[in-house]
């Protein structure tokens, strides 16, 4: 047994509780957060298969990936959420 | 390999899973997030731990960008989940 | 010979997973961002295990630190709309009817039997297969910097880079166009404990940032690393309304945002000539035009950070919103 | 000089865009201005990529100077200068249009680089060959497009965006978990190692995941749900840009994909037809009972997709090398035909003040032109001669009829009807002249800024005369047919 198997299946886990979630949640809020589970699973599969057994260092290709795929999953979240937040305001607008 | 270090890994991991308890249960924003504060140290332990055993000095920096963060994030939880003033 | 450290890994993975069920079973809301934020951090820790310290060094930062910021402030945002900041427990903010248990039920066989797929998939897969290691080895001497993720980011597969930050840049442009109004939750005074926290941690912060930024081009660290570093300054000031976005800013904050990507593409474009195409910096001014590169794109991406944790394009405040006066 | 010699057109096709939407944001005043310099320029790169193509049939430049797989290479080929010729030129005419649609400050002034940005990331799907690149590219265009979606700013405009938004990200990320087994696999992300891979199980489940994410983002029956909101409650120009371009994007890469690493089964191929199939026939159903005139062009984009979907089996997996085209040809005119009719909508809804369908006969005001434009697109979308649209769908039955496969021939048809129905509602109500209210000194016949919806319309006809060039221009560089 070795790390990558591991993480490989803790990752592919993550991104099915994650696409569970992103299916069923109806909370606004919540659906952004499966969302970043899928996103952290498909990083976890990344990073694991540019592992290397130990004394070789691992693939840094998929390592670049990975961090171009965080920040582009932040850039996504922050207008999900404004358009959350303004959602919110127009439908408490729409109330009164 | 130092089995020893190994061990308190296993060891500092338990007891950050311990303080999952406190967050789920709640019921005070503020326990939960002590919990989380207390996980951010642990977890900054874990890293010092990890960079020794695999010989890795990269993972110091990591240590030092958790550390920074679970402050920022614990100002972001005082001004964000503190109740309407007055 | 097993290696002592896979009790470790057993624990941390099933941990993740632990930990992510939770995420998505928690009825707090609060509960669940908090515990998304460990969720994270744990992630982090694996892929540090990994040894990925880049990708757990932007993980830790930016999937999890400003991410979790966002995810706090628009709790507390949707909390004061919807009048329920006096409460302690947050339940869901979308009003909604509850889904049938058969549906549920129906999905989460769906996923099951994907996952089931996935690892089926996965494990037959080759392990620590193929990949571009030889290529990058071969490819290093002539990149600029010493660093393989840095070269990756910045000089091999430069143009997804460049990409990168225009996700952002959108991301900045959208929000600015979606959020506007002036309906921001009251924040309360920081007393003198901030000012010495302050004191503090921001020059910390700063060094750290920039500490991160520059030995990128060796060791594990860089722009995205260090700009998201930066941005938590960004973030305790917005926080602390030391300082105020107001609407003389705009300009300046419109300059920021497009430095990186300005200068990230206009580099890539001057470089052409010679026969170069566009990216192909000479290889005794790439580390210089990288470094370059790195440092504007570093402010942008702290700066453009910063302002999406804020949210909306600054307006001019009316004065009757003055918080201090409760 | 030496330096703009060397530039080529796919450079220039990813950065014109770029620095346009930069110079547009900084400077949101002129944006208009910097907006319309950078279409019109984009469009001469277009051109000029074209001219080259033609004489070499296929451009390469590896970014960088590294090649694929370390490297990422921009390549064009007749399909791929189609797309970004299609996109270009409704581009265009659609910011012509912009100019006059959007009357409010901050809708300009947030439309142009928002706009600006979506032409980047559509050029730099067309041009890309790199799978992870794409997955930037789809998200680039994401953002922009949900931008765009919700620069109405009204209550159900920012729901559609934030289900557009879960959708996008949700497709998006399922592209990037198919990424990872690739990865896995192969090693290299990149196009040239995807034919040259053998099938393994890995493989099947990266095709299986980055599939269902194209078809979320291309909205294709079941996963449709996110689009006739979000495209009915955007203003014109955006849902023309919607409609008519970004759906294109993740049927392009679909295209692609499904050639590059072939289904491994035939039954999939007609599982896709047949959710085809099921868009038409739903999609054009929904139509029929749409109450407001943009919810009806909408739904009308789900039963094209569905359409498209049928061209692209309407052989089987033996005839994809040649279904593609009729595919091709199909994406073309309803990216023309429907942003045309968009913007049409959009004119008639200014004019009249409302849109909903029931009503339009007894509108004082009846913008002639614009109904002219809406009924010039209805005929190549319903497949119409002599329209691209006809030539599409006669390019289908001809591979189902070849192949005996009646069901699909039967489908289209059917589809056809449907769609003969739901646009009769429209024209019925324009041409009612019984129950005008108002002096006949109020009506406006025409106005300027009909010009750029007829342009389109009209070409969404006229094209199908130049049907056989079209054909042979994408099919130069041998999209698909280098595979074996």
């Amino acid at each position: 047994m070795t790390p990558d198997l591991i993480y490989g299946l803790t990752g592919i886990a993550v991104f099915a509780i994650g696409l569970v979630g992103a299916l069923c949640a109806q909370d606004r809020l919540r659906r952004v957060l499966a969302l970043k589970l899928c996103s952290v699973g498909a990083g976890f599969i990344l990073v694991v298969a540019a592992w290397r057994e130990p004394p070789a260092s691992p693939d840094p290709v998929p390592h670049a990936l990975v961090i171009t795929g965080i920040v582009v999953m932040v850039s996504a979240t922050a207008v999900a959420l404004a358009l959350i937040r303004r959602l919110q305001t127009l439908e408490a607008e729409a109330d009164e | 390999m130092n089995p020893f270090l190994s061990v308190i890994l296993v060891i500092l991991l338990t007891s950050v899973l311990a303080g999952l308890f406190r967050v789920l249960r709640g019921p005070a924003p503020a326990g939960r997030m002590l919990a989380a504060q207390l996980f951010g140290t642990a977890a900054v332990a874990m890293l010092l731990i990890l960079s020794r055993l695999m010989q890795m000095p990269a993972l110091l920096d990591v240590a030092v960008v958790f550390a920074l963060l679970s402050a920022v994030t614990l100002v972001a939880f005082v001004v964000l989940s503190a109740r309407r003033i007055g | 010979m097993t290696d002592p450290l896979i009790l470790f890994d057993l624990l941390l993975g099933v941990s993740v997973v632990a930990l992510a069920v939770a995420v998505m079973g928690a009825r707090d809301l609060f509960a669940a961002i908090v515990l998304f934020v460990i969720f994270g951090l744990l992630s982090a820790l694996a892929w540090a295990r990994l040894s990925a310290p880049d990708v757990a060094l932007a993980e830790a930062a930016i999937g999890t630190g400003v991410t979790g910021a966002l995810l706090l402030k628009t709790l507390h945002h949707l909390r004061y709309v919807t009048g329920q900041l006096d409460q302690f427990a947050a339940p869901g903010m979308t009003p909604a009817e509850p889904v049938p248990m058969g549906v549920i039920a129906a999905n989460a066989a769906f996923c099951g039997l994907i996952t089931l797929g996935l690892a089926v998939a996965y494990l037959g897969a080759p392990q620590g297969g193929p990949g571009f290691d030889a290529l990058v080895a071969e490819a290093m001497p002539q990149s600029g910097v010493e660093h393989p993720v840095t070269a990756v980011l910045l000089n091999f597969r430069a143009y997804d880079t460049l990409m990168e930050v225009v996700v952002l840049l959108a991301a900045v442009i959208a929000v600015w166009q979606i959020e506007r109004g002036l309906s921001d939750a009251p924040s309360p005074d920081l007393g003198q404990v901030w000012q010495g926290f302050a004191r503090l941690a921001l020059p910390a912060i700063v060094v750290v940032g920039t500490y991160l930024l520059w030995k990128g081009s060796e060791a594990p660290g860089g722009a995205f690393q260090g700009g998201a570093v930066l941005a938590a300054v960004g973030l305790l000031l917005l926080l602390s309304r030391a300082y105020v976005p107001r609407p003389a800013h705009r300009g300046a904050a419109r300059l920021l945002f497009v430095l990186g990507t300005g200068a990230f593409a206009a580099v890539a474009l001057l470089v052409t000539g010679g026969g170069r195409v566009a990216f192909q910096y000479p290889p005794d001014q790439a580390k210089t035009l990288i470094l370059l590169i790195e440092g504007l794109v570093t402010i942008s991406i702290a700066v453009t950070l910063a302002a999406l944790f804020h949210g909306r394009e600054p307006v001019a405040l009316p004065s009757r919103r003055d918080h201090h006066d409760t | 000089m030496n330096n703009l010699m060397s530039l080529d057109p796919m450079t220039l096709a990813l950065f014109l865009p770029l620095f346009g939407a930069m110079a547009a944001f900084i400077a949101p005043r002129a944006a208009s201005v910097i907006g319309l310099a950078t279409v019109l320029a984009n469009l001469g790169a277009v051109g000029w990529l074209a001219f080259e193509i033609r004489a070499a049939a296929e451009l390469i430049t590896p970014l960088g100077g590294w090649a694929p797989p370390l490297g990422i290479a921009l390549r064009a080929d007749g399909l791929s200068v189609a797309m970004l010729a299609l996109t270009g030129a409704v581009g265009l005419l659609v910011s012509f249009s912009a100019l006059d649609a959007l009357r409010d400050a901050r809708q300009r002034q947030y439309f142009w680089p928002l706009w600006l940005l979506l032409l980047t990331g559509l050029n730099g799907v067309y041009l890309g060959t790199d799978i992870f690149n794409l997955y930037v590219m789809i998200e680039v265009i994401a953002l922009a497009a949900v931008g765009l979606t919700v620069l109405s700013g009204t209550r159900e405009a920012v729901r559609a965006g934030l289900e557009y938004m879960y959708a996008s990200i949700l497709g998006a990320l399922l592209f990037l978990m198919g990424v990872g087994f690739v990865y896995l696999q192969l090693g290299r992300l990149d196009f040239a190692g995807l034919i040259a891979a053998t099938p393994s199980a890995a493989l099947s489940a990266a095709l299986a995941l980055m599939v269902v994410g194209l078809l979320l983002k291309t909205a294709l029956f079941p996963l449709h749900f996110w689009l006739p909101a979000a495209h009915a409650n955007a203003t014109a120009p955006a849902s023309a840009l919607l409609s008519g371009l970004v759906v294109k994007a993740a049927l392009y890469i679909f295209l692609r994909l499904s050639t590059y690493m072939p289904l491994p089964d035939e039954i999939l191929v007609t599982l896709l037809g047949a959710l085809g199939a099921g868009a038409l026939l739903w999609g054009s159903v929904q139509a029929l009972r749409a109450e407001r005139l943009k919810l009806l062009v909408a739904w009308s984009t789900v039963a094209q997709i569905g359409l498209i979907f049928i061209a692209f089996a309407r052989a089987g997996q033996v005839g994809l090398v040649e279904s593609w085209k009729a595919a091709a040809l199909l994406i073309l005119a309803h990216g023309i035909a429907k942003s045309a009719m968009f913007l049409a909508a959009g004119r008639i809804k200014d004019e009249v003040g409302h849109d909903i369908i029931r009503d339009l006969d007894r509108s004082a005001i009846r913008p002639t032109l614009a109904q002219f434009t809406f009924a010039l697109a209805a005929i190549s979308l319903i497949g119409l001669p002599p329209s691209l649209g006809f030539i599409g769908k006669w390019s289908l039955m001809e591979g189902a009829l070849q192949a005996g496969y009646w069901h699909w021939v039967v489908a289209t048809m059917v589809g056809t009807l449907l769609s003969v129905a739901y646009f009769s509602r429209v024209f019925a109500g324009f041409l009612r002249f019984d129950r005008m209210q108002g002096a006949l000194a109020e009506h406006k016949g025409w106005a300027l800024a009909d010009l750029a919806p007829l342009t389109l319309a009209l070409a969404a006809i006229s094209l199908g005369l130049m049907a056989a060039p079209i054909l042979s221009f994408i099919e130069l560089g041998y999209p698909f047919g280098a595979m074996p």
